[in-house]
């Protein structure tokens, strides 16, 4: 049952990682890309590494992002 | 036109990578050799030899030690890149963000978080400190750490952040992670062992183990407080805007 | 049986496919912040992949709990040790990725790869 | 018999030696004549302290630094070698003589006496050298240090020659190396054998292809057309680097690198026996050189009727004069070969006569094209009588050097029975003579144009290097069948290889 | 094995590593006192090099077991012939450091210094620690150290295409890290272990050749963009011309090498040469790719104008020169390739330090401007005269040596077409060198550089020790072949 779960979850990482590239305002992109990891964390959580699911949330869905949205809110918003 | 070249590239890449994939062990089977060859050793004595009911902690720290001694290495490296590429901030120089946006941070913002960072500071503390026996580590709670404080800056601005640690503190700090694990290595060569070993034969049996458990919690600690004080650094390096 | 095959191995087939997601992002998109994303997904599908070599079916994750019976089936150990690692590394790629996005924006008032290489000549 | 000495490799080093002091001291006119020539002279003192041995055909060996297997730096002074490094090393006396005389107010005289000094070592080097490693080690070492000197003048004219100069012998010289590494991989080594190092069993497709890589590598440097497309231009250096490096050092040391390959790489009875069957025509090798070297020497001489410029004029016909080396050596015979090898000294006496002619008259009176030379016979008589001597041995005057060439490479062609190119020489010599004579003509029958006959030679300097040469020219004609002449040596060379 | 120097294996990386971390406390404490305390710590780690150098020659390889885990299960150092190259590491690193000390003063700013020595320290730290270690994931984190390191040192400076030319390697760099994590992973998940001699041992065992395959695919990919091979060199022009000179020296001189280390670490040591794998396509690729390389270098070097652009250009062609000799797979190709290794380092090192003086001197960089400054800085450009001989392959200097065994590796390869294209791209190589030596010997100035004079001690002496070395390294060719022989040997057994 947990590994249909996985392959929704798999989908959904897809479907993230598409979103980060067709959206332009890179706000919502690295939101988006906030959520891609996230969802990863949870996939690896099902995968039982609680480790790195702890690590991933903090780092790529935590620090990872906020260091995005300095940069964006210290550069550029728009992609083009 | 070229987009399209690429996409066809990167998809004749992914029909290669998909012929190894087929060829791969099947997904999750125990009896592949990745769960055969090396990891048993890990899985059975891991517990006894490593120091750490947590068999990755024991991996990252004993086993492989010398592997997590790069990786503190490298988020060094990054911050002394950070400070290459932007400089350190600075009391004189720099200013924050939030102290040049025409909207001050509200009310509610500032109570709460000041009310939460004691929490989030605990839960690094309480991370790093039970890394060997639940899920978490140094690593993880240092980067909780880190958050904390990049949390703190964003609400605050730098300059409180820059009273609260100051750089004599900070320095030293970014280097923990790097000397205790040079500290812990060079105990194993004292008594006369390979670099980076936690059993010292020499000693009693108690003795041993109580060692071991002081360096593992010396890297621990080191890592935990090095990894949030350099993010705490990053952060503000590139959140600093210098004061014309 | 191809398929059956891809289906079994259907995390390694997402894993390359993120990671060849990533590699188009870094290629084709002009904003150097919008590459770096790219190259974040990258890294992150690499890291799924190494775990999924790991992973066992059923498998409870390496901590070893006090009563706990003898002949648990654990997930390997190391892919996650090894990731951890990778995970600061990627980082920490990142931090200064950024702070070097700061300084070309400083110098050249621009992050889009086709303006500054106008500017290049 | 083969001796273990340290002279084979003092010679080379003294002038490099000589060469550094420049560097550092050179600032200095009286230290940096005082060097030059006691180096010159003292090298010359050690080669010639090993000549009586190596006409008994006693072989001095040096042997140093072996890098890798068969491979390492040796230095082998046989009869050959021996005769190339005296003749080398008498030359550069003179010409340092001639050189202090002619720079006198030049700019970078430094750089230029330095350069001078390394250039002769390394011909030193490439005549001692006692494997293919060794030789190209040198031969290369002297393609560098003679830059300097070609783009002496650093006029945009002499950038573009040393430009020139460069492409032409660093591709020969890669070439070279190419080939270098094919024989080692073919044959093991590259240790150079009386009778050569190669045989029959690597297949003479392959053996052909090296030979032809070889005689290309070296043949830039040998001028065989149509390589000598670099010779011309070059000429735009000082005199004297035109003399002893185009006329002797650089240009000898390509041909006696094919004399190498021929004799000492793939040996006299290979040589012989390389034949290939090119759709149907059967193409030997030393015919190919020989035909080569043939349409050089006609070649050559013709281009030289054409030009005005003296040096020129003298380059051409130097490209022409290399070729009878080359025939020589490629007709197979022993006369052939000895009149060649012969000739490497022949030609070089007699022509740096008429470089050492050319400068000092440039010099004296400023004047560069023979169309200017009216008359010089009455201003500079004794000048102009040296190059009369030179050019009478050119065209092949009995009791003169040219003569002695002349009469063996026809010997080695009848020998190989190959009248063809006796021929050949009897046109050379007519042509020669039709390039050369005009000048003579010219300067003692036709009167000068402004009427000024009074007689002004050049500074001693410039005069006495060009009697001293004329008479060897004469010397070497009149007693050439004594002992201790190059002809003793040069039959001494060519009886061990012919063995 | 007795007593400290037992540990040297590991503490040639900790010593410099714990440097790196103590050089930010002592800048904090004096300023002045990073570059004495950097220097000691290169002289201190070049001493245990030369030691285990020594030790080396003597005994054969040595092993380390971190942590007394015995291999597959901890990390192993394994230091062998190719490790011997951390001498060369140690010893340059000590030199640049030398030879940065007037450098940094002038170009960089007052807060900047201690952090320039910290990386340059960490950058060489994780050179020697990539090259000896024996563990797959290992050298992918120190690959990390190494790449971190050098983007931010490229960008130190500050000038203004500094950070653009830093941000494309680091995008490049990032994608070849990964694809070597990725080649790993794949390794990793036939063979179940990241040690190098396991997993060469253990490859022989598998069947998944094809995996295997395509993770060889991607290690080279990994590592060619790292060494800058053509197509995947776009990189490093930029980069090593723009960078502060001790850097481009370090960068050009030893880094690129870590991307040829990893391609010997994997092609010879892992994959090995007549394992089950038959890679003969793969590596046939490579020399004909290093071939072009060669000769495209070589080609745009010739219409370059700055310098820096030219010796980085020549870079890219010599990178060529060494794959082409490791590709080969022949016993002379290879040995020319590994000389090729140590003597490029040597004289690119020289190279980058010269160009570096004259920029510190006269603040020109094109050769137009440049005009005439032999005379006025004769041992600077005595030194680049001495290298570019060198680099070019003219007898009896280092770089001939090479190009003598990569034409007999191709010609007992039976692919002579690849010594041809060799010999054509060292023709252009002399092209550009003398158009070099023209300008700087046999031109007048054009520009006011008359009151130049020669650069200062702490950077000449550095210059003039390694010119000499050029010189030396030819003619006593045979001492770096004292460990090249074995290793060779070693890979075709």
């Amino acid at each position: 049952m947990l590994w249909r779960l996985d392959i929704i979850l798999l989908l959904f990482l897809v479907a993230t990682a598409l979103g980060v590239y067709v959206t332009k305002d890179l706000m919502a992109a690295s939101i988006i890309f906030s959520a891609y990891s996230l969802t990863m964390a949870i996939v690896w959580q099902q995968l039982s590494a609680p480790d790195l699911a702890l690590t991933e949330a903090a780092v790529g869905a935590g620090v990872t992002t906020v260091l995005f949205l300095i940069t964006i809110s210290k550069t550029v918003r728009r992609e083009d | 036109m070229r987009k399209f070249l690429i996409f066809l590239c990167l998809a004749i890449c992914w029909v290669v990578f998909l012929s190894a994939v087929v060829e791969m062990p099947p997904f999750g089977d125990p009896a592949n050799i990745t769960n055969r060859h090396v990891v048993p050793r890990y899985l059975e004595e891991g517990v006894e030899e490593g120091g750490a009911s947590n068999i990755v902690t024991g991996i990252i720290l004993n086993y492989r030690g010398y592997d997590t001694m790069g990786e503190v290495t490298v988020i060094f490296t990054a911050l002394a890149g950070v400070l290459a590429v932007l400089k350190r901030e600075d009391v004189k120089t720099s200013t924050t963000m939030v102290a040049t946006s025409p909207v001050g941070p509200s009310l509610i913002v500032t109570t709460v978080v000041k009310l939460l960072i004691p929490f989030i500071v605990l839960f690094a503390v309480y991370t790093i400190l039970h890394g060997d026996v639940s899920p978490g580590g140094g690593f993880q709670g240092g980067a909780v750490f880190g958050a904390s404080m990049i949390h703190y800056t964003l609400i605050f601005g730098l300059l409180t952040y820059m009273r609260k640690i100051r750089l004599a503190v900070k320095v030293p700090l970014e280097s923990a992670a790097i000397l205790s694990f040079a500290i812990a290595g060079f105990i194993g060569l004292f008594f006369g062992q390979k670099f980076l070993t936690f059993l010292m034969p020499a000693l009693s049996h108690e003795a041993q183990y109580l060692l071991r458990h002081a360096m593992l919690l010396l890297i621990e600690v080191g890592i935990g407080v090095a990894t949030g004080i350099i993010f705490g650094s990053i952060f503000a390096s590139l959140e600093k805007v210098e004061r014309i | 049986m191809i398929v059956q095959k891809l289906g079994a191995n259907f995390n390694y087939v997402i894993a390359t496919l993120l990671f060849c997601i990533g590699l188009f992002t870094v290629i084709t998109k002009p904003n150097l912040i919008k590459k770096f994303m790219g190259l974040n997904i990258m890294e992150a599908s690499v890291f799924l992949f190494i775990v999924s070599v790991g992973a066992v079916r059923e498998g409870s994750a390496p901590i070893v709990v006090k009563g706990m019976e003898k002949g648990v089936q654990f997930v390997n150990p190391l892919p996650q040790a090894l990731i951890l690692t990778g995970i600061v590394v990627a980082v920490s790629t990142t931090a200064l990725a950024l702070a070097l996005m700061i300084k070309l924006y400083e110098q050249c008032g621009t992050l889009d790869a086709d303006e500054l290489k106008g500017m290049e000549e | 018999m083969e001796v273990y000495d340290i002279r084979p490799l003092l010679a080379p080093l003294i002038s490099l030696v000589c060469a550094v002091l420049i560097f550092w001291l050179g600032d200095n006119t009286f230290l940096r004549r005082l060097f030059s020539i006691s180096s010159s002279v003292l090298k010359w003192m050690i080669v010639m302290s090993m000549f009586p041995a190596s006409l008994r055909g006693v072989v001095y060996v040096t042997e140093l630094l072996p890098f890798a297997r068969g491979i390492g730096f040796i230095l082998r002074v046989d009869a050959l070698g021996m005769f190339f490094a005296v003749l080398s090393s008498t030359l550069w006396i003179i010409t340092t003589v001639y050189a202090i005389g002619y720079m006198e107010g030049e700019h970078a005289r430094k750089r230029f006496f330095a350069f001078f000094a390394i250039c002769v070592s390394t011909t030193v080097g490439v005549a001692f050298a006692g494997n293919l490693f060794t030789l190209f080690v040198f031969y290369e070492m002297l393609t560098i240090a003679t830059y300097p000197l070609v783009i002496h003048e650093e006029t945009p004219d002499a950038m573009k020659a040393g430009r020139k100069y460069l492409v032409y012998t660093l591709t020969g010289g890669s070439l070279i190396l190419f080939a270098t590494a094919m024989t080692f991989y073919l044959a093991g080594t590259v240790t150079l054998s009386e009778n050569g190092i190669l045989s029959l069993q690597h297949g003479v497709n392959t053996l052909f292809f090296l030979f032809v890589l070889f005689i290309m590598g070296f043949g830039v440097k040998a001028a065989i057309m149509p390589l000598h497309g670099w010779l011309p231009s070059a000429m735009v250096a000082p005199t004297p680097v035109s003399a002893l490096l185009h006329a002797v050092a650089v240009v000898k040391a390509g041909v006696f690198g094919i004399t190498r390959i021929v004799y000492n790489v793939f040996g006299f009875h290979l040589i012989k026996q390389l034949v290939v069957h090119f759709s149907g025509v059967a193409i030997s090798a030393g015919s190919l050189l020989a035909l080569a070297a043939a349409i050089t020497i006609i070649g050559g001489s013709l281009m030289a009727l054409l030009q005005d410029d003296f040096k020129k004029r003298l380059a051409y016909s130097t490209i022409s004069q290399l070729s009878y080396i080359v025939l020589g050596v490629a007709l197979l015979a022993p006369s052939g070969a000895m009149g060649g090898i012969v000739h490497l000294a022949n030609q070089a006496f007699m022509k740096i006569t008429m470089f050492f002619v050319a400068g000092a008259i440039a010099k004296k009176t400023g004047k560069k094209y023979i169309s200017q030379l009216h008359g010089i016979g009455f201003k500079m008589p004794i000048t102009l009588a040296t190059f009369t001597v030179a050019s009478l041995g050119m065209i092949g005057l009995p009791p003169l050097a040219g003569f002695i060439t002349k009469w063996y490479i026809c010997l080695g062609a009848l020998e190989a029975k190959q009248a063809v190119f006796v021929a050949i020489m009897l046109i050379s010599s007519f042509l020669n003579a039709a390039y050369f004579l005009p000048i003579v003509y010219r300067g003692y029958f036709v009167k000068p144009v402004d009427g000024d006959t009074a007689v002004s030679e050049a500074h001693w300097t410039l005069l006495a290097p060009c009697i001293i040469c004329a008479l060897y020219v004469i010397a070497l004609g009149l007693f050439a069948d004594l002992p201790f002449v190059p002809l003793a040596l040069a039959r001494e060379a060519m009886t061990t290889f012919l063995r | 094995m007795a007593g400290v120097s037992g540990h040297f294996p590991i503490l040639i990386v900790v010593v410099p590593l714990v440097g790196a971390a103590l050089t930010p406390l002592i800048g904090h404490w004096r300023r002045r006192l990073c570059m004495p305390w950097a220097a000691l710590v290169m002289l201190f780690t070049f001493a245990m090099t030369a030691f285990l150098g020594v030790r080396l020659s003597l005994h054969g390889p040595i092993g380390y077991h971190l942590g007394s885990w015995e291999p597959p299960f901890g990390i192993e150092i394994y230091f062998d012939y190719v490790a011997a190259l951390t001498f060369v590491i140690a010893l340059f690193g000590f030199l640049v450091i030398i030879f940065s000390k007037r450098y940094v003063e002038k170009e960089l700013e007052e807060a900047k210094i201690s952090t320039y020595y910290t990386l340059i320290l960490l950058i060489l730290a994780g050179m020697i620690g990539f090259v000896v270690t024996g563990d797959m994931f290992n050298l992918f984190v120190f690959l990390e150290i190494i790449s971190l390191s050098g983007y931010a040192l490229i960008a130190i400076g500050g000038e203004k295409l500094t950070a653009m030319a830093a941000f494309k390697y680091l995008l490049v760099g990032a994608i070849s890290s990964l694809c070597v994590l990725l080649g790993v992973a794949f390794l990793y998940s036939i063979t179940g272990t990241l040690n190098m001699r396991d997993i060469s041992h253990m490859l022989t065992l598998t069947d998944a050749t094809r995996v295997a395959s395509v993770a060889l695919a991607l290690f080279i990919v990994g590592f060619a963009v790292k060494a800058a091979m053509f197509p995947l060199h776009i990189w490093l022009p930029d980069a090593h011309a723009l960078a502060p000179s001790p850097v481009s020296a370090l960068l050009s001189g030893l880094v690129v090498k870590t991307g040829i280390v990893g391609m010997i670490r994997v092609l010879f040591n892992v994959y090995r040469i007549n394992g089950p794998l038959n890679y003969g396509p793969v590596l046939n690729i490579m020399a004909w790719l290093a071939g072009i390389t060669i000769i495209l270098g070589a080609f745009f070097a010739f219409f370059q104008n700055d310098i820096k652009m030219m010796f980085a250009y020549s870079t890219i062609s010599n990178i060529g020169y060494i794959v082409m000799g490791l590709s080969l797979a022949s016993y002379f190709g290879i040995v020319g390739g590994l000389i090729h290794v140590f003597n490029h380092a040597l004289i690119k090192t020289t190279l980058f330090l010269c160009a570096g003086a004259i920029i510190y001197k006269t603040g020109y960089r094109k050769l137009a401007d440049l005009q005439g400054i032999g005379k006025k800085m004769p041992i600077t450009m005595g030194a680049i005269v001495i290298a570019a001989v060198s680099i070019v392959g003219i007898p009896p200097t280092a770089g001939f040596i090479c190009k003598w065994f990569i034409i007999l590796g191709a010609i007992e390869a039976g692919k002579p077409v690849l010594a041809g294209m060799l010999l054509l791209g060292s023709l252009f190589i002399v092209a550009y060198y003398v158009k070099i030596i023209n300008a700087a010997f046999f031109r007048e100035p054009v520009h006011e550089i008359t009151e130049v004079d020669e650069a200062p001690a702490s950077m000449l002496i550095p210059i003039v020790i390694l010119a000499i070395g050029c010189l030396l390294m030819g003619v006593f060719a045979y001492a770096p072949l004292a460990f090249i022989r074995p290793a060779v040997t070693g890979f075709l057994r």
